[in-house]
C-alpha cells in the first residue's frame, strides 16, 4: 500500500493547458498514472487527449471525483488555486511552481492543516509511488519499484538519489519531495511516520537542508521507529553566514547547522551520510550489522 | 530584498510610523535643524560600531562628514548614500520588531526594553516574543502585552504596531525592525532606525523613492539572469541544476579536499534558455575560477541547452571543466562536448567530482593552494 | 435588525454597489426621470405579489400612487415610507447573496440566473452554493465560478461581489441579499432590490439615514427593555428566566391544553433590575392575557427582584397569576408574593403549568375558548 | 473519570474582577473548584481572596499552569479574550457572556477547532461535573453526583433536569451547556461521543431546540451508542415562522422542527420526551425493558 498516492488516486492537473502542464499530462497518460481531469479557468471544455479541463476544481471533484492535484501555474495565483483545492475537498497537493510569495505560503500552509489536506511544495518537484501514481517531475523510465523510501527537500537530489538506489539493485516505494522553498506545507517528520507504517517500506533515505529545524521534529520520530533511517544533510561544508537567513539568526535556534543537525539525527539513531555518495557503503554495513 | 534605511523610512512615512525629518545628503534641506546624525546607507548592520553615523552640529560640517562617509567601506559593502536626519532627545530605547519566522511558518512579534543594541546581544527573558497567526493576523491582545511588558502607554504603543503590522502585510515583508524605538520624555516614540526586508516575489505595493542598487556582485549578476549564485574563495566553481544538488556537489567537492569559487544553482528559467546560460557561464569566468564542475541532471528540460552554453562558451578554452550530465537528450549533449579537449563529461556525480580535484591538484594527495 | 429596501440602498450605495436613482416621496427630485417605480417600505418580502410596487408614470400620478401605498398593510407590516427609484430596462434578472449558515457556521454567497422570484421557489440545481471560509473571507476563485455560473463577464460581476463581502464582514451582516440584479443590455448592472439584515449585537459601521421604526410591536417593546417577547393568539402569558426553559414551560401549558398570549425570556440583564421587571409585566398586562404564568429559576441572580416586581404590578389584581420560583432567596420571595389572593406559588413546574390551567378553565377537561 | 472538566484542571476566570466574575471566583473557591487565577488585563497584581490576577492569560498558563477558562466579560471583547486564550494554550473554554456578534462567533468557532480547543458558548451556561470542578453558572448546592449525563443548548433548562434527576434519586456525572447563540462551539454530538465513552455515566439526557441541524449531526452518533439517550427537543408546540430564522429558510433546511427532529433521533434510536417532565415515566418504563 502506497503511502500518498495510489492506483486508485485520481488525479488533476491545476494549469494543465499551460506548457509544463501539458507535458506532464502527457507523461501521465503514457505511464498510466491516474489523471482523470485537468483544470484551467476559462479553458473549460476542451481536451487534453482524453482527458477532460474543467473551469472549476469542484466541477473535476462533482464529475471526476478528484482527489489529488499537482498545481503547475504562475507563481501569483498559486494560492487561489490552492484555496480552491482544499474548498472543493482535494486531499492531497502537489504545488510544483516555483517563486511563490512566502505570505502566500503561511496562508496556505495553515489553511491546509485546518483542513487535514497534505499540502507539498510550494516548489516541490513532488510524490511518486512507481507503478502506481507519479505526481512528481521525476520520470517514470528512471524508477524501480522496492522497497526504499526517500524524502527529501530538494527534486534534483533526488533523482541523484534514485541512481544510486538503481545502481545498487534496489528499487523505492514511495519518494516523497517537499519542496525548497523557506515556508513549506509537509514536513520530513510527517512522511517518516507513514514510512514506518507502511508495510511496501523497508529503508528510509533522508534528505535535509541546512538551516530551519525540521531534524529537530524529525529526531522525535526517528526514536520510535524501528525501520532504518539513512540521513544526510546537504550544506556540510557550507560556510557560515553565507546561506544563513536573517530569521534563523533573530530567533537564535542553534541547530542549524548540517553539524548540528547530525547530531541530532545520529543520537536520534538515524545512519548520517557525511557525503550522499557514502549511502551504498553505510547500507551494507548496517545489513551486515543486523545479519 | 534589504531596503536600505533611507528606503525604510519613506516606507515608515508611508504607513504612519513616526520618523525623524530626513533628507538624502544631495537634499539636505535649509529648514533642517541642527545637530543633524548623518547615516551611511549600507545593507548590512552594526553602523554605530564602525564609525559609519556621526553626528552634524553645524552647516559647515556637513559636506566633509558626508564626504568621509562616502569613502567608507563597511563589513564588505561600500556606503552608496549619506542620510541626514535630525537628531532626537529620547529617555528610553526600545526595540520592535515583526519578522517571519520559518520554523513557526508564522510572523513574529518581537518587544524588548532594551533598544539601541544588537538583538542577539539581548538576553532571552528580556524579549517578548508573540507568534502571530497568519490567518488571523495582529490581534489588540498582543499589542496590550507588549505595552506591559515595555511598561508604554498603549495608546502610544497601539498605532505603532498597527502600522508596522500593516506595512507587514501590505508589502509582503519578512522582517521590519525598529532598533531603537526611541521614546522621548513626553511620551512621543520615534523610529530611529528602519531595518525592512521585502520578499523579493512579489512587487511592492507602496509608491516610494528606492535608492540605486550596485549591481556589481557576483550575487546580483546571477540573481538578475534568474540563477543563485554565491560567491566564494576558493579553486572551482560548481554549476548545478538544482540547490539541493548543488549543495550534495559542493559537499562531495569540499569531502575530497577540493575548494570552491563560486555555486550556482541555473534555476528554473536558465536551463530552457540557451543565452542566459551563455552570460551565467560567462559571469563564472569572471571569476576566474582554476576550473568548473557542471552537474546537471534533468526530469524536464532537455540537456542540449545547457551544454550548447557550454560548448559555445568554454569549448576550446584552456579551462578545465568536468561536466556530469544526465537526462534528456543526454547522449547527443555528451557528443557536442566530447570534440573539446578541454571538457571532459561522465555520468557519474563522484567521479566528476574526483576528475576535477584531479584535474587541478595533479594525482596524489591534495595539498591546500 | 431587519433594514426597509431604502436603508440597504444606503448602504450599498456606501459600499460601491450600484443602484438607480432614487427618492423617499418627501425628497422627490425635479430631476428624476420618470417612469418611476413606487417601492412601499415594510419590513417583509412579497411586494410585487401584494401590489405594493407600482409604476409612475408620469409626475402628476405620484402624490396619489404613494398615497395610496401609505393606507397598505402587507403581511401585517403597515407601510412606513414610500421609496421612488428610476426604472431600470433590463434583458436579465440574477440573483446574488451572501448569508450567514448557521448550520455551516460560516458565511455563504448564493447566486442564481433565476432573478426576480422568490428565491425558495427556484429549484436547487439553479443556485450555485459557495462556502466561504470565515478565517479567509471572499477568494477571487469564488467570484469566478459566479461568473461561469451566471455566465456573466468576470469584471462586472468581480466589484459587486467584492462590494456585497465588503459590506458583511464591516457592517456584520446575517444577509445580504440582491434580488433581482438587473442586467441591461450594455451588460451593467444594478441592483433592483437590497434586503440587508444586520446584528442586533453590533453597531452598524457606515452612517447611513436610518427610517424610524415604529416602536408598536410588543416584540419591540421587549427588545427595547432588554427581554425577548413572542406574541401570540392564546390566553396565558408565560413569562420565564431563558429561552430554553420559556420553551419548554410552553411545551408543557400546550401540552396540557393551555393556549398562550405570549412568551417572554426575561434575558440577563431585566433579572437584576425591578424598574426593567415592572415595565415588562406592564407590557405584558396590556395584552390582556387571561392570567399569566411566571417561571424563574436563578443561579445567580436573587429571586426578590423579580418577586418585587411581580408584587408591585400585579398584586391584589383580580388577574390569575402563578409563580414557580427557584433559586437564591427562594423562600422570602414566595413570602412577598404569598399575601396576594391573586397569586399563587408553587415550587414545582409541572404543577405550575396545571395550576394556571386550572384557574383559567376550572377543573374538568379544558376546552378551547 | 469526568470528561471535560477534572479535579486535577487549572481554571482560570477570564474577566475576574468584574462582578460576575467575582462572584463566580467566591463560589468556586468556596467549592472546591480547582480555581488557579484570573486575568483581567491593567488589573494584574491583584488578589480575589488568595486567587491572584494577572494581566495575561499567558502568565497564568505559564506561571499557574492554567488549561481552562471561564470567560465573563463584556461581549464586544469577548473575541480577543477567546484568541488571547486559545494562543496561549488553553484547551477548554467557557464563553458565559452573552450578546457576543456572531461574526465573532464564526471566528471564534473556525479558530479554536484548528487549535483542537473545546470552546463552549458563546451564551453557555458552563460545564461541571460534581464533586470535581464546576465551571458553570448551576449552583454546586443541587449538584449530587450520579451516572446522568446531561447535554443541553440551554442553561436554565439544564437546572430543570437536574431537579427532576435530584427528585428520582439520583445524580449527575457531567452536565454541558452549549449555549443558546445561533454560532455555538461545541455542539450535542461531541459530547455524546464523550458520554459514551465515559464509565462515569450510564445514561444521557439529551436537551435540544428547534432550528439548526445538530440532531442530524447527533443522530449518527446516538446510532452507534449503547447508553440510553433520552431526547426532548424545547419548542414542540412553537408555531411556525415565529422563530425560524431567514437563514434556515433559505438554506431549506426541512429538518428543522421539532417533530421532525423528534423523528431523526427515536429513528437513532434515542427516547424522545414530548415534554421534559416525562423523564421519570419514561427512565423507569426503560429500566423495566431492560430488567
Amino acid at each position: 500500500m502506497p503511502i500518498i498516492v495510489k492506483e486508485e488516486s485520481k488525479v488533476i492537473i491545476q494549469g494543465i493547458t499551460g506548457n509544463v502542464g501539458r507535458a506532464f499530462a502527457n507523461r501521465m497518460i503514457q505511464y498510466n498514472t491516474p489523471l482523470v481531469a485537468g483544470v484551467t479557468p476559462g479553458k473549460g471544455g476542451q481536451y487534453i487527449q482524453s482527458i477532460p479541463v474543467y473551469n472549476s476544481v469542484e466541477e473535476a471533484v462533482v464529475l471526476a471525483h478528484a482527489d489529488t492535484s499537482f498545481i503547475s501555474i504562475p507563481p501569483k495565483f498559486v494560492k487561489q488555486a490552492v484555496l480552491e483545492a482544499i474548498d472543493a475537498g482535494i486531499k492531497v497537493i502537489v504545488i510544483y511552481s516555483e517563486g511563490v510569495p512566502i505570505h502566500d505560503s503561511m496562508e496556505m500552509v495553515h489553511y491546509a492543516k485546518a483542513h487535514q489536506v497534505l499540502l507539498f511544495g510550494p516548489n516541490s518537484a513532488g510524490v511518486v509511488s512507481p507503478g502506481k501514481a507519479n505526481v512528481s517531475d521525476i520520470h517514470d523510465t528512471i524508477l524501480k519499484q522496492g522497497k526504499v523510501g526517500v524524502v527529501s527537500r530538494s527534486g534534483t537530489l533526488t533523482y541523484e538519489v534514485i541512481e544510486m538506489i538503481n545502481k545498487m539493485g534496489l528499487g523505492v516505494s514511495t519518494v516523497v519531495c517537499l519542496g525548497g522553498d523557506p515556508v513549506i506545507g509537509v514536513q520530513h517528520a510527517d512522511i517518516l511516520q507513514r514510512f514506518e507504517k507502511d508495510p511496501e517500506t523497508d529503508t528510509v533515505i533522508y534528505i535535509g537542508e541546512i538551516g530551519g529545524n525540521d531534524e529537530m521534529l524529525s529526531a522525535e520520530i526517528i526514536k520510535q521507529m524501528t525501520k532504518p533511517v539513512f540521513a544526510y544533510i546537504a550544506g556540510m561544508y557550507a560556510p557560515e553566514g553565507k546561506r544563513m537567513g536573517h530569521a534563523g539568526a533573530i530567533i537564535r535556534n542553534s541547530s542549524e547547522t548540517a553539524a548540528q543537525k547530525q547530531q541530532i539525527l545520529k543520537e536520534a539513531g538515524a545512519v548520517v551520510l557525511d557525503v550522499l555518495v557514502d549511502f551504498p557503503r553505510s547500507y551494507s554495513d548496517k545489513a551486515v550489522i543486523n545479519k | 530584498m534589504k531596503l536600505y534605511e533611507y528606503e525604510g523610512k519613506r516606507l515608515f512615512e508611508n504607513y504612519g510610523i513616526p520618523i525623524a525629518k530626513g533628507w538624502l545628503w544631495q537634499q539636505l534641506s535649509e529648514e533642517a535643524r541642527y545637530p543633524l546624525m548623518a547615516k551611511s546607507q549600507v545593507l548590512t548592520g552594526g553602523r554605530g560600531k564602525a564609525g559609519a553615523i556621526v553626528e552634524v552640529t553645524d552647516r559647515s560640517k556637513v559636506v566633509l562628514i558626508a564626504q568621509d562617509l562616502l569613502k567608507k567601506t563597511i563589513r564588505g559593502h561600500k556606503v552608496s548614500h549619506v542620510y541626514l536626519e535630525e537628531k532626537i532627545d529620547y529617555d528610553r530605547e526600545l526595540y520592535l520588531s515583526i519578522i517571519l519566522d520559518r520554523n513557526k511558518k508564522r510572523p513574529v512579534l518581537l518587544a524588548s526594553g532594551k533598544g539601541g543594541i544588537d538583538i542577539e546581544a539581548v538576553s532571552r527573558q528580556d524579549i517578548l516574543t508573540i507568534p502571530i497567526h497568519p490567518l488571523m493576523g495582529l490581534q489588540a491582545y498582543m499589542k496590550r502585552k507588549v505595552s506591559y511588558f515595555l511598561q508604554v502607554e498603549f495608546r502610544k504603543i497601539d498605532e505603532i504596531i498597527d502600522h508596522m503590522w500593516q506595512l507587514f502585510s501590505d508589502e509582503q515583508a519578512e522582517l521590519i525592525e525598529i532598533n531603537p524605538l526611541f521614546v522621548q520624555s513626553n511620551g512621543e516614540m520615534v523610529a530611529g532606525d528602519a531595518k525592512v526586508i521585502i520578499d523579493g516575489h512579489t512587487k511592492p505595493s507602496a509608491n516610494i523613492d528606492y535608492l540605486p542598487r550596485q549591481k556589481g556582485s557576483f550575487e546580483e549578476k546571477c540573481s538578475d539572469i534568474g540563477a543563485v549564485g554565491v560567491e566564494l574563495d576558493g579553486n572551482i566553481a560548481v554549476i548545478t541544476s538544482g540547490a539541493g544538488l548543488g549543495m550534495a556537489t559542493f559537499d562531495l567537492v569540499c569531502s575530497k579536499r577540493g575548494t570552491v569559487r563560486a555555486l550556482v544553482d541555473l534555476g528554473g528559467h536558465v536551463i530552457h534558455d540557451v543565452n542566459a546560460a551563455e552570460e551565467l557561464i560567462k559571469e563564472v569566468r569572471r571569476l576566474s575560477p582554476k576550473g568548473i564542475l557542471f552537474n546537471f541532471y534533468f526530469q524536464v528540460a532537455s540537456c542540449k541547452v545547457t551544454a550548447t552554453a557550454i560548448a559555445n562558451i568554454l569549448g576550446g578554452d584552456s579551462l578545465p571543466v568536468v561536466v556530469r550530465l544526465r537526462g534528456i537528450d543526454q547522449e547527443e549533449s555528451e557528443n557536442l562536448l566530447s570534440v573539446f579537449p578541454n571538457i571532459e563529461t561522465t555520468h557519474d556525480l563522484e567521479k566528476a567530482c574526483e576528475r576535477i580535484n584531479f584535474k587541478l591538484e595533479g594525482p596524489g594527495i591534495a595539498h591546500h593552494r
